[in-house]
């Protein structure tokens, strides 16, 4: 497949989302949403509170079922394709009590990874200590962070999720995370960061997703300041 | 179609009042309790129109759990709401009954206990429909019902096997029923069958339209934090933001 | 198949392993069900010849409050980060979830009751007349009964406002026959007079019924959001 | 002191009026009890003599457990968006806040205890041979002492783990002569032999006694953080 | 009481605050913090994540009594001062299922402020309607933190405590909410306002206070790069 470089991407992307509507009683949070997005990109999604963004998010990782349309990622429905997605929510998914390779350990288990070496590998890989044994509650929060993206990482998926990795985050350790994103996506990942500190990413996402009101509003190659025009529309 | 309804319902208002006149004035008094034994006429048919929703709100909540349809599981909650309102009658009616006739209010009657724990688990079903958050009510609340469900034969063993003593029902096992007495008790089953009906169809098209009214309103209203941002953000508070900008635009 | 057991014991052991570490549930468990007992000495004189006959309704009726409280913390510690969310995206069948949640409760339910079991006797005096080696098959059926709903229906009012009082009211009205079925057994033995066979046979009629309905909605449970 | 009341009436109609509002915690808990005295009756045979003779017991340990749930609902509004803190920061004295907590509990628990009385007399074909109006006072009596001390201990329980097992832990061991004396001021008025007043006395002391210290007390509590 | 215009500030501030040590079991979250801190002032409380900055805002607002040490405002100890004080957390602090004015209604009580006048212009002020009769719960998170502004100064408190009123919140609300309390700032509130986005307080605060691992580690007039290095002394 090849990357498309104009504005609007290629038909054929690894994700296709198709008239999504989210209800949640008398609220729709997504409102028929239709894009498709391209592999080994790096996606940011931006938007006000309530546009939907976290919605968006839990659909492509099939936790949330859509009250209408439909979500394919590489052909399949997500929840088919749960091995190859990665998903990092604001809470950190992980359990506070065991320490960062106990949980990953358990993790592992889920999808059949046996041995400790990926754990290792993938704890390294986010700047941690495998042999760290404070458990994760004790954690500081960039700590914290780290290891829920670890968490999300830890099968190798193709499509990274990850809802708001940045915030609560001091600035140093936000650098750190979106220096590590960069490298992965250099590595051939997809990835979706839903962020309010949009700042941080310019220069480095492909693409900055604009969401208003359940709507993907526009979709710019860089961080302009145009984009609020856009969601005028 | 807009003309069947008020038709129909006249229909069951006569039916229901000619049943009422057979009950009370036509049909024989009962030998040994007199005149509390009219009750019978409620009584009966009530329990049984109780027990046939129950049996619709299974029906359609497989039927749900299988093809995810929203029409069934829009009966579903209708036949549970209706078939609680007649068992509600049952309960009602029987001590009524009961109290006059054995002396007592309640006895742990095979019957009797059946009837009250069916009233549970359907009211335990609405409950969980009430307090129920997520969009996911319906697949909750279908689990439910197939479980409770499963429940009554093992709750009838349980009872059948423990509780002897139950007092003989008033009118004998099988046909030593009075014909005149019999007519009564079918017409009245007829009305109330009639009336569960009616009720049925208006609670299903309030049901259904809510739920139409629910989705419109869902993509229209603009609950969220919708005021467009812009990037230069005003430092300045605009006068008077009041709820009027962030109304439908 | 084999991926459903191991993931079922790898869960298993982390919940153990976890609940071993702080101790917490189980010791205030413990405290709880003594505590019932002794609220229920004070309540029903147990010199009195009345409370030894009904003592197998008392029995069970403390084993049903407790275990109430034991299943609300069933899916707390899933729920703190939404770990649950890790579960759910990950390929692990919803079975081996819902095993691991049943058999955990299950040792802990059954440790409270043999902690209690002996309380009892003693507060009450009580010797079985009949056959008192089938308590511990009545027991273990029953407790599997309350264990497998409870589980199942925690899981269901995890999705609910209200969170804690929504369990026994889905647990109870199904409960009904199971409780039923244990207080007849439990009286039958403790006094002697019959056979308990009837009710065993329907506690485990319960049981097969109750396991396979849960196992097969369980899924549809875990991934309603 | 008019601040105080004033501000105990500003709390205790917000309550009432949110409740009202929802009306979540009354149904559910109405339905609770009934479920309570439902599993009751499947584990006492009403019809057995036995049974009967202990049901002042049985009555009082069915309303305790609907009492548990029911204040451990107590904060929980409040804890929502930690408008506790909001409370703690203002200049209003911290007993108001518990005497309205208090009021609303005991409306909230009485209303109970007047739906599930006539079931049990219902179910378990109760007549009271005693005076019967005495069993007023004692139902009032012994709701206020169970109602006072389970709102302070649900207070104090806010700061801890696993915080609704721990009002019970807390509440029972304290309410033991509270039991007691409505147990057995109950099975005497219902049996009619003797006279209940030394029960009554009893648990008047307990409730001043316990009243008091609470309103005491209650300051610290909330302040501690 | 003049306002030193110097970096120190004067001795005799509205706020003092001795040797405050706070310890959560093994863990201090302050460490003998020392400060005074002057009226009239915008105060921006900077830090990592876990540095304290909550804590001490909360020891301030009398909601935390200290291990050691001492906290004075206006001279008296925090609980008493507290008609002075308006505390604003992370949760919004009010009720989700009373409308704003009901909220606020319920407070003034609790400050023996009687009559609707003070309710309604407070609403006015945050630039909400008060005739709002949405619960407060289905605001959005921009309309609720203003809610939350709004009980937090419904007593006309001299002093504001504010712990990361612009978290989640998308930009523009963020804007108009530093807006209005350049606006209390002006009208003479002293005014504390821990947050993670020190961007949107530039040029506004009137001073930058810098906290790690439990100390007050310096106080800089503007927003300057090194205060990273004054953090490593
Ligand atoms: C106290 C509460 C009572 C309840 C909950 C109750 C419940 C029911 C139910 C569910 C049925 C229909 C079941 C069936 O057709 O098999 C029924 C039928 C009937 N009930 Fe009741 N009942 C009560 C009291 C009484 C009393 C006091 C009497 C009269 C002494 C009575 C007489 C009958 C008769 C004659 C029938 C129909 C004949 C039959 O099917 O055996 N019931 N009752
Ligand atoms: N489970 C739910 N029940 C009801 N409403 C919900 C639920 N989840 C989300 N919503 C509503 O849907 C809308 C979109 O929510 P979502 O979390 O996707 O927004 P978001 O873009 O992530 O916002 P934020 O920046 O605040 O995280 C919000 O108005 C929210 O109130
Ligand atoms: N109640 C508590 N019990 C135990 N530790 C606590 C408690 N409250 C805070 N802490 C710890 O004290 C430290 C300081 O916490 P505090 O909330 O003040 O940090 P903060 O500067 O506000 O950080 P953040 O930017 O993440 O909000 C943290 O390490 C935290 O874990
Ligand atoms: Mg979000
Ligand atoms: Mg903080």
């Amino acid at each position: 497949m090849t990357v498309s470089a104009s504005e609007i991407p290629a038909a054929a992307g690894i994700i296709s989302v198709s008239n999504l509507v989210k209800q949640f009683g008398r609220f729709a949070a997504l409102r028929g949403v239709t894009a498709e997005f391209d592999s080994g990109e790096f996606y940011a999604v931006l938007g006000d509170n309530g546009a939907g963004k976290t919605t968006l998010l839990r659909a492509l990782a099939g936790l949330a079922d859509p009250s209408s349309g439909t979500v394919s990622i590489l052909g399949q429905n997500p929840r088919q394709a749960c091995r190859e997605i990665g998903y990092m929510a604001h809470p950190s998914l992980l359990y506070d009590e065991m320490s960062g390779m106990e949980n990953l350990r358990y993790f592992a288990r889920l999808y059949d990874i046996l041995g400790d070496e990926r754990c290792q590998h993938v704890i390294r890989s986010v700047g941690l200590d495998p042999g760290l044994a404070r458990p994760v509650g004790k954690y500081s929060q960039g700590m914290r962070q780290r290891m829920s993206l670890a968490r999300a990482i830890l099968h190798d998926p193709k499509i990274l999720l990850l809802d708001e990795p940045f915030s609560n985050v001091d600035v140093h350790s936000a650098g750190e995370m979106v220096g590590l994103l960069k490298t992965m996506r250099d590595g051939g990942k997809t990835i979706f960061v839903v962020t309010h500190q949009a700042a941080l990413l310019e220069g480095v996402a492909d693409e900055f997703v604009w969401m208003q009101a359940g709507h993907i509003v526009d979709r710019t190659r860089r961080l302009t300041a145009d984009h609020s025009e856009a969601g005028k529309q | 179609m807009k003309r069947a309804f008020p038709i129909f319902a006249a229909l069951t208002a006569l039916l229901l009042a000619y049943a009422f006149y057979e009950a009370i004035w036509v049909a024989p008094m009962e030998r040994t309790m007199g005149d509390v034994q009219r009750i019978f006429y409620y009584h009966v048919p009530s329990a049984w129109t109780a027990f046939l929703l129950f049996f619709v709100n299974l029906v359609a909540s497989i039927i749900y759990l299988v093809r995810r349809n929203a029409k069934a599981d829009a009966v579903a909650v209708v036949a549970a709401e209706v078939g609680v309102l007649f068992c509600t009658v049952v309960l009602v009616t029987g001590p009524i009954w009961a109290r006059p006739v054995w002396g007592i209010w309640w006895t742990w009657d095979i019957r009797l206990t059946t009837t009250l724990v069916l009233w549970l688990i359907y009211v335990s079903y609405l409950v969980l429909r009430r307090f129920s958050e997520s969009s996911q009510t319906p697949k909750l609340a279908a689990v439910l019902a197939v479980l409770g469900a499963l429940d009554v034969p093992l709750v009838y063993f349980s009872i059948w096997f423990f509780r002897t003593q139950h007092p003989q029902p008033v009118i004998g096992g099988g046909g030593s029923i009075d014909p005149r007495m019999l007519h009564v008790l079918l017409i009245n089953w007829l009305a109330f069958s009639c009336l569960a009906f009616l009720l049925c169809w208006v609670r299903y098209r309030l049901e259904w339209l809510e739920r139409k009214v629910e989705e419109a309103q869902a993509l229209e209203s603009l609950l969220g934090d919708t005021v467009p941002s812009s990037q230069s953000a005003p430092v300045k508070l605009p006068p008077e933001k009041t709820q009027s900008s962030m109304g439908p635009q | 198949m084999s991926s459903l057991s191991s993931i079922t014991l790898a869960t298993l052991t982390k919940d153990i392993r976890l609940e071993w570490r702080s101790k917490d549930a189980i010791n205030s468990m413990l405290f709880f069900s003594l505590l019932v007992v002794v609220i229920f000495s004070f309540s029903f004189d147990p010199n009195a010849e009345e409370s030894r006959q009904i003592v197998g309704g008392l029995i069970w009726v403390a084993f049903l409050f407790a275990a109430v409280v034991a299943l609300n913390q069933t899916w707390a510690r899933e729920l703190r980060n939404q770990v649950l969310d890790a579960y759910r995206v990950s390929p692990a069948p919803a079975n081996a979830l819902f095993m691991a949640k049943v058999l955990g409760n299950f040792i802990l339910v059954s440790l409270l009751e043999s902690l209690m079991a002996p309380l009892f006797m003693i507060f009450y005096n009580l010797r079985a007349l009949g056959p008192a080696w089938q308590l511990i098959p009545v027991a273990m059926l029953g407790t599997w009964a309350l264990v497998v709903n409870g589980t199942f229906f925690a899981a269901m009012s995890l999705r609910t406002r209200s969170r804690e009082i929504m369990l026994p009211l889905l647990l109870f009205p199904i409960s009904i026959p199971a409780v039923q079925s244990m207080v007849e057994a439990t009286r039958i033995i403790l006094s002697g007079d019959g056979a308990a066979r009837f009710w065993i046979v329907l506690l485990l009629t319960y049981d097969v019924v109750f396991t396979t309905a849960c196992l097969a909605l369980f899924e549809t449970v875990l991934q309603a959001e």
